[in-house]
Parts: C-alpha cells; structure tokens; sequence
C-alpha cells in the first residue's frame, strides 16, 4: 500500500496501522478526521472534498521528508478523501510510527496542522439551507 | 501568450475547471492581477495562490508556455 | 465494549476507534502502544505484563475523570493487555474522540503519559541472557 | 493484627504473590518500615507504594482489619 493517497475510496483505517508498524516500533500516533454532524451550530447535511491531486502528493512528500529531518519516525502514512462525505465517514488518516511515543505524538500533530495549512483539498459544507467553501472567505 | 489555467474549489466555481487566459505580463503577479481584473468574485477570497507545475508559485517567478498552471483559494483540508 | 478494559486476549483496535466515534466528533487521536523487539540495543525475547486488575480499572477511570474535566472530549477509551507479549503485539491502545483535534491530541497523550505514572500495571523484559522488571530499581 | 498483603511485578518476586505479616502498628508507614524489615529487597526499589483498597495509600492512613493492603512497586504498563 502506498503511503501516500488521495482516494475517492473508503479509508481503511487498520490497515494505515498495520502498513506503518515496524519491529523497531513502540509507539503509533493516529489520527483521524471525521465528518461531524454540525459545524458552528448548523447542521450538516453533507461534505464535498476535491483535491488537486498530483500537486496533494507533492506537498504531502513535502509534509513527510520535514517531518523524517525533524523527529526519529520509523513510518507515516497520510490518506485523504475525496467526494462526497456523510457524519461519520473519514476525511484523513495519518499514522506516525516510533521507538517512542514523544515522536509519534509530534510528528502526527504537525503532519495534520500542516496538511490544513499547505495541502490543496478543498471542502464544501452543504447544510439544509446552502452550502460554503471552508476557510473562502474572511 | 495563451495559457490554460486549472482551478480549484471556489476557484473552480468562478472561473470552470479550466479557463484560457491571454497573459499580459510575463510573472505569476501579472496572471494574479489579469484574473483579479477578469473575475473580481477571485479578490473576495480570503487569499489566493498560483500554483506552478504543481507548486506554490513566488510573484516573481516566470510563467513559461506548457507550464501547468493553477488557481489555488484557500485550503480546507483535514 | 466496555471503554476501560484489562484483558489478557489481543486488542481489537479498530473496534476501539469505533467505539469512540460519535457524530459530534471531527476529529479522534488514537495511540498505539506496541512491543519493540529491542530496548537499550539489547534484543527482546518478550514482555510479560501483569496488573492489579481492580486498582488498575480505578486508576484509569482517574485519568478519564480528569481529562473530562480538562478536555471537551467525547468518548475515551484504553484497553491494556496483560500477559506474555511478543514483538509487534500490541500493549495498550488510547482513544479519544472529540469535536476539534486540539482536545483529542492533548487528551490522549495525557492519558498515556499519566498512565505510565500511576496504574499499576507492571512489565518484564526478558532478554536472551536474563530478565529485568522495568523501572523497578534505580 | 495479621494481615494479608497482595503483591506484584518485582514485589510479587520478593515477598510472594499473597504473604501474611503482622502489623507492630496502625499505620500505612509502620506497614512499609516492617515489610522493609522482613524483606529487605524491597527497599533496595526505586520506591513501593502501599494501596489500600485499591487506592494508593498515604503514609498517615490507618489500616483496618477487613483492608486489601498491596505492595505497588513502581509500575511500567503502556
């Protein structure tokens, strides 16, 4: 399985898990982004992701070679959705691999800060009554 | 010059997935200031980028024939 | 499934992620505590892991009690295992939900770090040449 | 007064798995000074906390006839 992915497919989560544990492993950092029900009080009917994929990939490398300078990770994947999202479905999921938990915990953070930051999806909330770009407008 | 331009999220909305644009100037600033110019609805975003041959594009950097050019609004991923 | 388990039998780790997602949540931090196959550059045989099973289960209802009290979280989970555990096999799994990934992020490493301080659960190395009670002498 | 006192991890290897001991006192501290006494690897820990009732126990507390008393060396789970 490559570790980097944009997909319009089902995440699977366990298997991000397994994909990054390692012998040398002692600690897995995981985290996972789900669709949430409301956003500020209103109730979301749906979300919308796109990516401009081939450019996604490129900062994700971007994201991953960062985080191997930084702190001593054995294996991180990062996996995006695309498409049309309902409550409960998973967005993204990152999992950092270490000998110890600190880098695990800090390389997953920062991955997940800087892929809201840098990385080109995008995402459409659709509520009962209209829809917005996230983050669009000021 | 004549360039095809990829566009993104909002972007997409605003101006379709692809557009064509005759460029006036020869750098990333002048394409930000013709599209600005051609789709004012670009200036209400929070920012927008452009992206060259897949990475974030400086203001001054040269845009040649055959690049692939995007439009990039703010990010929402995650 | 119980959130807070002690458990002699292997640890089903997507069910844990499962348990701890709601629709109000957007965001889970999951950790994975696995067995390393080497500690200090010497190769580890096994790790046998035993627990004063109820103080153990009222001590991590402490650390759920005062991440709720910390943290906006949704749903806590940590199952620890107990026994003979080999390498890759998996020794603790922490998993927080919560609306925003600041508060699962914090929350669940504050359950592990705090974890480690204060349930009494205890771990053996046993290596090639001998066998050592982990944090047990100065 | 006689009571049984459960132990684990290194503890459990010192004393046994249940030992019996007769407290010379009330308190949580004479219980640590006698079973340091008796056996003197215990003091040779990094630390061994006494619970009781499945609470980690102050140095201070009374313990009753009737109380689960258990050595807890220092713990290493996770």
């Amino acid at each position: 399985m490559s570790d980097l992915i944009i997909t319009n497919e089902t995440i699977d989560v366990q298997q991000c898990i397994d994909t990054v544990m390692t012998p040398e492993s002692g600690g897995i950092d995981v985290f996972i982004g789900t669709v949430r029900d409301t956003t500020k009080g209103k109730k979301v009917v749906r979300l919308e992701f796109e990516a401009y994929e081939s450019m996604a990939l490129n900062e994700l490398q971007k994201i991953v070679d960062e985080i191997k300078n930084k702190w001593p990770v054995h294996k991180i994947i990062i996996h995006h959705r695309t498409g049309v999202l309902y409550t409960g479905d998973v967005a993204v999921v990152i999992a950092v691999s270490a000998a110890h938990r600190d880098a695990a915990f800090e390389a997953c953070r920062y991955a997940i800060d800087t892929l809201k930051q840098t990385v080109p999806i995008w995402k459409k909330e659709v509520f009962e009554d209209g829809e917005v770009w996230v983050a669009a407008h000021p | 010059m004549k360039i095809n331009i990829l566009a993104f999220g909002i972007a997409r909305e605003i101006v379709g997935s692809s557009c064509t644009t005759e460029l006036t100037g020869l750098l990333v600033q002048d394409l930000k200031r013709d599209l600005g110019a051609q789709y004012p609805r670009l200036k209400q975003l929070s920012s927008f980028m452009i992206a060259v041959n897949g990475v974030y594009a400086q203001p001054e950097q040269v845009i040649n024939a055959g690049d692939e050019v995007a439009i990039i609004p703010p990010v929402s991923g995650g």
